[in-house]
């Protein structure tokens, strides 16, 4: 069997969904954040997929970008967080329940 | 630079014969140099220290670390109850593969002057004397030593103990802040050679010792290199991680047996991979003078014994240097190495830029050493600023 | 050949890191499957001659963010971290169902089709496919993506000062020991 | 060794005017942060507030000489064309500085009220402006990408950054993960998008699909459809608004009123230059799926405003209602239909920033019950007054901007042959309407002895709120000078 | 603004710019007084609404009869990027609506005491007055509906502040209905205005839109429903005219007042110069619904009347039934028929306005305005009881008085046209009798408790300011002659129009008038 682009497409997809449904069916901050890498690894991946496909490195660039997003929105979401949990001491998030959606 | 050319025309089954051979080869030497290097800086120390060291197994004390091994090998493999049972077995195991594959990417060979391109010849077929070599070596490294981080994290966080997971997150912290020096130290060299390959790196240095960008890079990089690998690699000076005073043993305290032999190992292979890097970046590899016959022997010995030198050069710091205390630590990495390698990659991008663009000197460094001379002092005032902040805190608590 | 078995041993190697992200309670373990997602997507990477990435992949990914997890893992303590819950939205279980059951369709749609050509566009930009492909990316920064470029240093910023804003602690409350990490 | 091997290499031309506002903001947020570093204590919020604002005004006078050079040079694009300059682009700059300096001095007493960090919240503002700057001008995907990021990441942090209510960091930890969720969404589309046409520049994006007619599209239709619902997150459309309420209920009143307009507007500013420049040659694909998100937004909007209890979740729906008109209007695929949006998003801009502005001064604690707005028409007419013009402009009451732009919207909706579309916004603008007369009502209609509340506002505030006001009636009076703005804006775009 | 003073023609001063623009400014005026002293403001406030009521005279005074067209008008150029302009004029439809505007709101501005908040109270009554004046002078669909809307707040403001205990919800409940109607409006306002642009150009000019009559005949249809809902609830007609009684009750009098004297005439106002007018295909299409509507509402309006406890609940449906008889009339198509209609509007205004502000004045005294708890004001309060007698007798169409004159044309010209609706609506006059009578029996005559003895007569000033309403009564049901003579010819051409564009042909002129006009002082034709 012939690995064609459309193949690292469904594995990109793949990547995206799970990690898509990851984010809706976990509740834990730290691993729907994961989940998010998830998705954006998955989008990288048809990223360079394409750019092969289309003999264009700009896919490949943006992936570079892509990978710049995603330390900043860890970081950041990191940050938070930890100033969720540093600020109550104590508490678990289950008590984190005054804006329920 | 187009890489091996082992891979060049197909790959039949003796070129994979031949990477079979080249990956046994690195592997052993680098377990052999392990063993010595144990040897090694135990009995350096030692006689630094005016005592005599291992001298009982073997004539000089060198089969010490044979048996050693041997002692881990027949030794109780213990568990703690708390320990998470699949990340407490995984950690070693990634020490140790980081550590070799690190090593993989280095040319231990090759003649380099004078035309040819670093090749040797086995069986017929050209090759480079260095398991691979991707066309983003060095970044391969930089990845390696990123990975190492796991090793060393996941054991304190898998041991289920407080003081391995004290130790686990300092080396960590430790780690990530060095290699931001250690990478941009890497890449004013990358920027002078012009590639990630380490082959090409190696080959941009060929031809004589002012090539070697130990000097066309002015020094400054080598240090900050020298210093972050230390402490990359939690040498002493920078050996927090296992202060035994506050830590105990650090994150390694519950491992023992093989497993913790692991660790010792990739400690070790470390220490000997760094040292290549550091020969491959700034010494010019395996680059030396060829006396007789044989093109292929002599670089080999000449790395070797650069590697050697570093390797003194490691045990020496750990005899000689005393620990540093962790703020110290931090401020040295942040405050210091990172401005300082940051502002030596710029001057070195702005001469290359100056030397292809012909811009007038007098200009191009009045405007370098204006902009230096204002970032100092912003700088300066910052930390100046902030650490006053922080006494402030102090005295309010 | 090899081709093929490169990509089926790198994407199952993807797929069950992912599900192992989804599906490990521990944090940890669901860190520790991420960086093996990663790593089978560098190798993917590889497989498509995109060496750079492929090493950024592991420098940023597996060796900044995913270490950045397990930090604020370790710094929070595990069992907080796993208790940590958020719920977002009522119907969130009904969403998720939703969302994967439909991109899932999608997706088995696509391996239908995937034996076609999936885009009919080719070459714009360079030409790709020689152990040059650096020296490409580097252009391709600094010229059609140089305005991107810059604009990830502003990301940066924002992320540098979210941080320190965020994790700065409260003046009221009693400081408990410095802490990690220097100057802000 | 001499020189950099290779090094034959010419960066792309850049017209550094067309960045100059940009590089103000960031530049001032930069130095706003020096300062702070330097400075021997905690200063408080003044240089901070000064510095914005100053970088707000100059940036717009570099606008406002944009805007001539647009206008008499017609639009190009920078920067290898990653970003465009023209009117479309400078209409949006212009919203976005007033709307910052707006929010500088809102947040001025705020945050010595609340405690927060004046240095960073402000290189934070200014950050997001730029970001949504670039948003708004952004001629290349990634850039747009990048831009939406930049101000969604500030937006995260300002929006935690009340130090003493969890709830505002819960918000932010609420809006982070469905903002990344959705930023994923978006830039997979933009990955199908780059997959079907070859290129990330909206430029190219066009020439390509104007010249190509495809075999079968279906990776094209599935890059809009995530575009779409990218979009859709960020601007808090139904069905993927449901973030907004709770994210706007437990941030900061000056950043729920800087997320409810520029984030708002920078969304639909990206939204209409990638469908209705990039994808304009299939409209027929994505317009009738736009009228759909349309239709739920409008309703969702307006039925939920009317079960709320507390004003800004009030007013938190009543915005996901607003982005519902604006869809109308983006649906009609139209030029009109751009500059009805435009106009739209320009006059909400300031009334609902004025909105927060007053539920900032009322909510001291955190809480805004409807019942505390009970008697503030007897203790506070002014204050009461301006809020009501608002909010009846927000209810689309004419004489107020809020009518011209309904009016535009159902005009664009109309003139593409959506009457069904245009019926039902006017009447969830019906249903709107009960919910800010409640608020109204509240203010006015008090049982006798009812003091009313007397909350402090500070002058820079009434600034604001004085700013704000005036220009609604003005606007709702003369709309012509604006209209005209909208329309010059429309055109636009990209150059190749 | 200031260019919105330039008429089109520069000699004449544009006063019906003036006319919408004084009572503005006057509430600007008014909220820029200092607060310390309340009693400045309804002064003041009178002032300026009585130059707005001395120019609308003025316009009376120099509105040329027997002239059809759009008199006083003047165009400025407001919106050109819409194609929106400010476009006024009068003519002998709006011309006596306009009147009745400026002459009511001094009056019951000067007449009734607020109690509380004199400032805000002046103000929107002023600003009601202004927006009033705009819709009925406007000639431009935008223009009309800013203007149409915009009154909303006003009355919801005065509902809201100073009406009674259920007035959150009366407010609310006016506010949503009459904006839910014009919604759709706006839609349909900018569907004619887009669908007739053609090569013309887009337009919003009421006058050139009705020329054109481009729509085709379904689209106009469904305009026209939109435009009808609108003023179906405005008016109110049957189905659409539960905000009423709730909205009458519950405002302060004042409210009630000009609610019922020039509010509701917004919507028959808009029936006629934009449903006719704008859709003559449309309206004939539809005139048997509305027509039947409208009756139903004459009778409905009238039973439930007579079950009221409450005496302003009581006039405020037979508000329901008074407009229903308009509604018939104007969708009879005759002139009698709309010359009745337009007439009885006025009629309605003076009647049903005095109505309220003699209940108003009655719940000043007692603070009540339940029926049964009243009885024997006769014997306390004479005057009062013979003001009431006269406004009532107007309101049931006792001949003489000037309801008589609009309800029997209305009748006599709808049976032309709509001979058992007609015949039915007829009954209606009987009904209203009845309840008016009903009540006045009840509350009037009687055995009057001690409370009942101690109601107040009214004092000069009051009677002061019902003097004018029963002038006008009794002024209108001698003469009406000076209307009727302004009114004839917009509505003859207004006929003739719908006539040009549809298929509908009046009843021909040769039909014999069965009723002695002369008898009322003036001859129909």
């Amino acid at each position: 069997m012939e690995i064609t682009t459309g193949w690292y497409l469904v594995l990109g997809a793949l990547l995206f969904v799970i990690g898509g449904t990851g984010l809706l069916i976990r509740r834990n901050p730290l691993v729907m954040l994961m989940c998010v890498e998830l998705m954006l690894n998955g989008v990288n991946l048809s990223f360079v997929a394409f750019s092969r496909t289309l003999g264009d490195i700009g896919g490949q660039t943006v992936v570079f970008f892509v990978l710049v997003v995603a330390a900043a929105e860890v970081v950041v979401g990191l940050g938070l967080v930890v100033a969720i949990l540093r600020r109550q001491p104590g508490s678990t998030a289950d008590d984190l329940s005054a804006l329920k959606g | 630079m187009t890489g091996d050319p082992l891979y060049l025309d197909g790959v039949d089954l003796v070129d994979i014969g031949i990477t079979i051979a080249k990956v046994v080869v690195a592997f052993t030497f680098l377990l052999v140099a392990t063993m010595f290097m144990v040897w090694f800086e135990r009995k350096l120390i030692s006689d630094m220290q005016n005592r005599i060291g291992p001298n009982v197994a073997g004539p000089w004390g060198l089969l010490q670390t044979f048996a050693d091994g041997v002692k881990f090998f027949f030794k109780e493999d213990l568990r703690p109850e708390n320990a998470d049972p699949l990340v407490f077995r995984l950690a070693p195991y990634i020490s140790a593969v980081t550590a070799f594959l690190s090593f993989a990417v280095v040319p231990i060979g090759g003649s380099f002057g004078g035309g040819s391109s670093g090749t040797v010849t086995i069986f017929g077929r050209e090759t480079y004397l260095q398991v691979a070599d991707p066309p983003i070596g060095i970044l391969f490294l930089l990845a390696m030593s990123s990975i190492a981080v796991y090793g060393v994290m996941l054991a304190g966080w898998a041991s289920g103990s407080k003081y391995p997971l004290i130790g686990s997150v300092r080396a960590s912290a430790q780690a990530i802040s060095y290699e931001a020096a250690l990478g941009m130290a890497t890449v004013v060299v990358v920027v002078l050679a012009g590639t990630l390959s380490t082959h090409g790196i190696v080959a941009a240095q060929s031809g004589g010792f002012t090539r070697w960008f130990l000097v066309s890079s002015g020094i400054v990089p080598f240090i900050v290199f020298l210093i972050a690998a230390t402490a990359e690699l939690n040498r002493p000076p920078f050996d927090l991680v296992e202060a035994e005073q506050e830590l105990v043993g650090g994150f390694h305290t519950e491992y023992s047996s093989i497993r913790f032999a692991l660790f010792f190992l990739a400690e070790f292979m470390n220490v000997i991979t760094m040292s290549a890097i550091m020969v491959t970046l700034f010494f010019g590899g395996p680059a030396g003078p060829i006396f007789f016959g044989m093109t292929w022997f002599w670089p080999t010995i000449w790395f070797l014994l650069k590697v050697l030198a570093f390797l003194f050069v490691f045990v020496w710091f750990r005899a000689t240097l005393p620990r540093l205390r962790y703020d110290q630590l931090m401020n040295l990495g942040w405050k210091l190495l990172i401005p300082l390698i940051l502002f030596w990659l710029m001057f070195i991008s702005l001469k290359e830029l100056r030397a292809t663009y012909n811009w007038n000197w007098v200009v191009t460094y009045g405007a370098a050493v204006v902009a230096l001379a204002i970032g100092a002092s912003l700088l300066t005032m910052a930390l100046r600023a902030g650490d006053r902040a922080y006494q402030e805190e102090l005295e309010e608590v | 050949m090899v081709d093929t078995l490169v990509f089926v041993a790198a994407a199952v190697i993807c797929l069950v890191g992912a599900l192992g992200v989804v599906l490990a309670r521990n944090p940890v373990h669901s860190a520790l499957m991420l960086v093996m997602t990663l790593f089978g997507i560098a190798v993917q990477f590889v497989a498509q001659e995109a060496h750079f990435l492929a090493a950024v992949q592991v420098i940023v990914y597996a060796g900044a963010i995913v270490v950045l997890f397990l930090f604020v893992i370790m710094l929070l303590g595990v069992d907080r971290a796993q208790n940590l819950e958020m719920s977002f939205l009522p119907v969130q279980k009904w969403a998720a169902l939703l969302f994967a059951s439909g991109s899932l369709a999608v997706v088995v749609a696509l391996i239908v089709v995937v034996g076609e050509p999936v885009t009919g566009v080719h070459a714009m930009g360079g030409t790709l496919g020689g152990t040059d492909d650096v020296r490409l990316l580097a252009r391709s920064l600094f010229s059609d993506y140089v305005y991107a470029f810059e604009l990830t240093s502003l990301l940066l910023v924002i992320a540098v000062i979210g941080a320190v804003v965020l994790v700065r602690k409260p003046k009221q409350t009693n400081p408990v020991a410095a802490e990690d990490g220097g100057g802000t | 060794m001499s020189g950099l091997p290779h090094l034959a290499f010419a960066g792309p031309s850049i017209d550094w005017w067309a960045l100059l506002p940009q590089m103000i903001l960031l530049g001032a947020a930069l130095l706003i942060l020096l300062l702070s570093a330097l400075a021997p204590q905690r200063t408080s919020s003044g240089l901070a507030t000064v510095i914005t604002l100053f970088a707000a005004v100059t940036a717009y006078i570099v606008a406002l000489g944009l805007w001539s050079d647009v206008k008499t040079e017609g639009p190009s694009a920078t920067v290898a064309s990653a970003l465009g300059v023209d009117g479309f682009s400078i209409f949006f700059t212009i919203l976005i500085l007033v709307a910052l300096a707006a929010t500088a001095l809102l947040a001025h007493n705020y945050l010595d009220r609340e405690d927060i960090d004046p240095p960073e919240f402000h290189a934070l503002l200014l950050c997001s402006a730029a970001g949504a700057i670039v948003m708004a001008s952004a001629n290349d995907l990634i850039v747009m990408f990048l831009g939406l990021e930049a101000l969604s990441i500030a937006l995260y942090v300002m929006i935690a950054m009340h130090a003493r209510r969890p709830e505002a960091r819960e918000s932010a930890m609420k809006y982070f993960v469905l903002g990344a969720f959705s930023s994923a969404f978006l830039l997979y589309g933009i990955a199908l998008t780059y997959g079907s046409t070859g290129s990330t520049n909206l430029v190219h994006v066009r020439d390509y699909l104007d010249a190509v007619v495809f075999r079968d599209q279906h990776l094209l239709m599935a890059a809009m459809a995530l575009l779409l619902v990218g979009f859709s997150f960020k601007v808090a459309a139904a069905p993927f608004h449901f973030w907004a309420p709770d994210v706007y209920q437990g941030a900061p009143s000056p950043v729920t009123g800087w997320m409810a307009s520029i984030a708002k507007a920078a969304g639909f500013a990206a939204l209409l230059r990638v469908f209705f420049a990039a994808f304009a040659s299939h409209d027929a694909d994505w317009a009738p799926v736009v009228a759909v998100l349309a239709f739920l937004t409008l309703l969702v909007g307006a039925v939920m405003a009317i079960l709320q209890t507390d004003v800004k979740r009030m007013l938190a729906f009543s915005s996901i209602s607003h982005a519902g008109y604006v869809l109308v209007a983006v649906q009609s695929a139209s030029a009109n239909g751009t500059s009805a949006a435009l106009f739209y998003l320009f006059t909400y801009t300031f009334m609902v920033l004025g909105s927060f502005a007053i539920i900032g001064a009322m909510g001291v604690d955190g809480e805004h019950p409807l019942d505390r707005y009970a008697g503030l028409g007897r203790s506070r007419p002014v204050l009461a007054m301006a809020f009501t013009i608002l909010l009846l402009a927000q209810a689309g009451v004419p004489l107020t901007s809020g009518f011209v732009g309904k009016f535009q919207v159902i005009a664009a909706a109309v003139e593409g042959r959506g009457y069904l579309l245009a019926s039902v916004a006017m009447l969830s603008a019906v249903i709107g309407a009960f919910m800010y007369l409640r608020i109204v009502m509240a203010m006015y209609v008090v049982d006798d002895g009812v003091e009313g509340p007397s909350p402090t506002v500070h002058w820079t505030v009434s600034i604001v709120l004085i700013g704000v006001v005036g220009f609604t009636l003005l606007i709702g009076i003369v709309p012509q000078f604006l209209i005209e703005f909208a329309e010059d804006a429309v055109p636009v775009l990209i150059r190749g | 603004m200031i260019e919105l003073f330039a008429s089109q023609n520069a000699s004449s001063f544009p006063v019906l710019n003036a006319i919408i623009i004084v009572p503005a400014m006057g509430a600007l005026v008014v909220v820029l007084l200092p607060n310390s002293r309340p009693e400045m403001m309804r002064p003041i406030g009178a002032i300026f609404a009585s130059i707005a009521a001395a120019m609308s005279l003025y316009v009376m005074t120099q509105f040329s009869s027997h002239d059809a067209a759009f008199q006083f008008e003047s165009i400025q150029s407001w919106i050109p990027a819409l194609g929106i302009n400010w476009h006024v004029g009068v003519d002998g439809i709006s011309l006596w609506l306009v009147v009745l505007t400026g002459l009511i709101t001094p009056i019951v501005l000067l007449g009734v005491d607020p109690h509380h908040d004199p400032k805000p109270y002046t103000a929107w009554l002023l600003l009601l007055q202004a927006g009033s004046f705009g819709a009925f002078l406007a000639l431009d669909l935008f223009l009309f509906f800013v203007m149409f809307e915009i009154v909303l707040v006003p009355m919801y403001m005065l509902i809201g502040g100073w009406g009674y205990d259920d007035r959150r919800y009366a407010a609310t409940k006016f506010f949503l209905y009459t904006m839910a109607g014009s919604a759709l409006m706006l839609v349909a306002i900018v569907s004619v205005a887009t669908l007739s642009a053609g090569d013309q150009g887009i337009t919003f000019s009421v006058i050139e839109l009705a020329e054109r009559q481009a729509l085709s005949t379904n689209t106009a249809r469904l305009c026209f429903l939109a435009f009808a809902l609108a003023f179906i609830i405005k008016v109110p007609i049957f189905p659409m005219h539960t905000w009423l009684p709730d909205a009458h009750t519950q405002a302060p009098t004042a409210g009630s007042v000009v609610l019922a004297a020039v509010m509701l005439k917004l919507g028959t106002y808009g029936l006629l110069r934009f449903g006719l007018y704008l859709f003559p295909e449309a309206s004939v299409w539809s005139a048997p619904t509305l027509a039947t509507l409208g009756v139903i509402g004459v009778i409905y309006g009238a039973i439930v009347a007579a079950m009221q406890k409450d005496l302003k609940r009581l006039v405020a449906y037979s508000s329901v039934a008074h407009m229903g008889f308009i509604v018939l009339g104007i969708f009879a198509f005759t002139t009698q028929s709309l010359e009745g209609g337009v007439l009885q509007m006025v009629n309605h205004g003076l009647s049903t306005g005095a109505l309220f502000l003699l209940v108003g004045m009655l719940y000043e005294r007692r603070k009540t305005r339940a029926i049964e708890e009243l009885s024997g004001i006769q014997s306390a309060a004479p005057i009062f009881a013979g003001f009431f007698t006269i406004v009532m007798l107007s309101s049931i169409g006792v001949p003489g008085l000037n309801g008589f004159v609009g309800e029997f044309l209305i009748l006599i010209g709808s049976y032309e046209t709509r001979r058992w609706w007609t015949i039915i609506a007829a009954a209606g006059v009987i009904l209203a009798a009845l309840y008016l009578l009903w009540a006045y029996q009840r509350v009037f005559h009687g055995e009057p408790t001690p409370t009942d003895e101690a109601t107040r007569d009214l004092t000069l000033r009051e009677g002061l300011i019902l003097a004018p309403f029963v002038a006008g009564i009794l002024f209108l049901g001698i003469y009406p002659k000076p209307l009727l003579d302004r009114i004839e010819p917009a509505v003859d051409v207004l006929i003739a129009h719908i006539e040009d564009h549809s298929d509908y042909e009046r009843p021909s002129p040769a039909a014999p008038v069965v009723v002695d006009l002369d008898q009322l002082g003036e001859d129909g034709h």
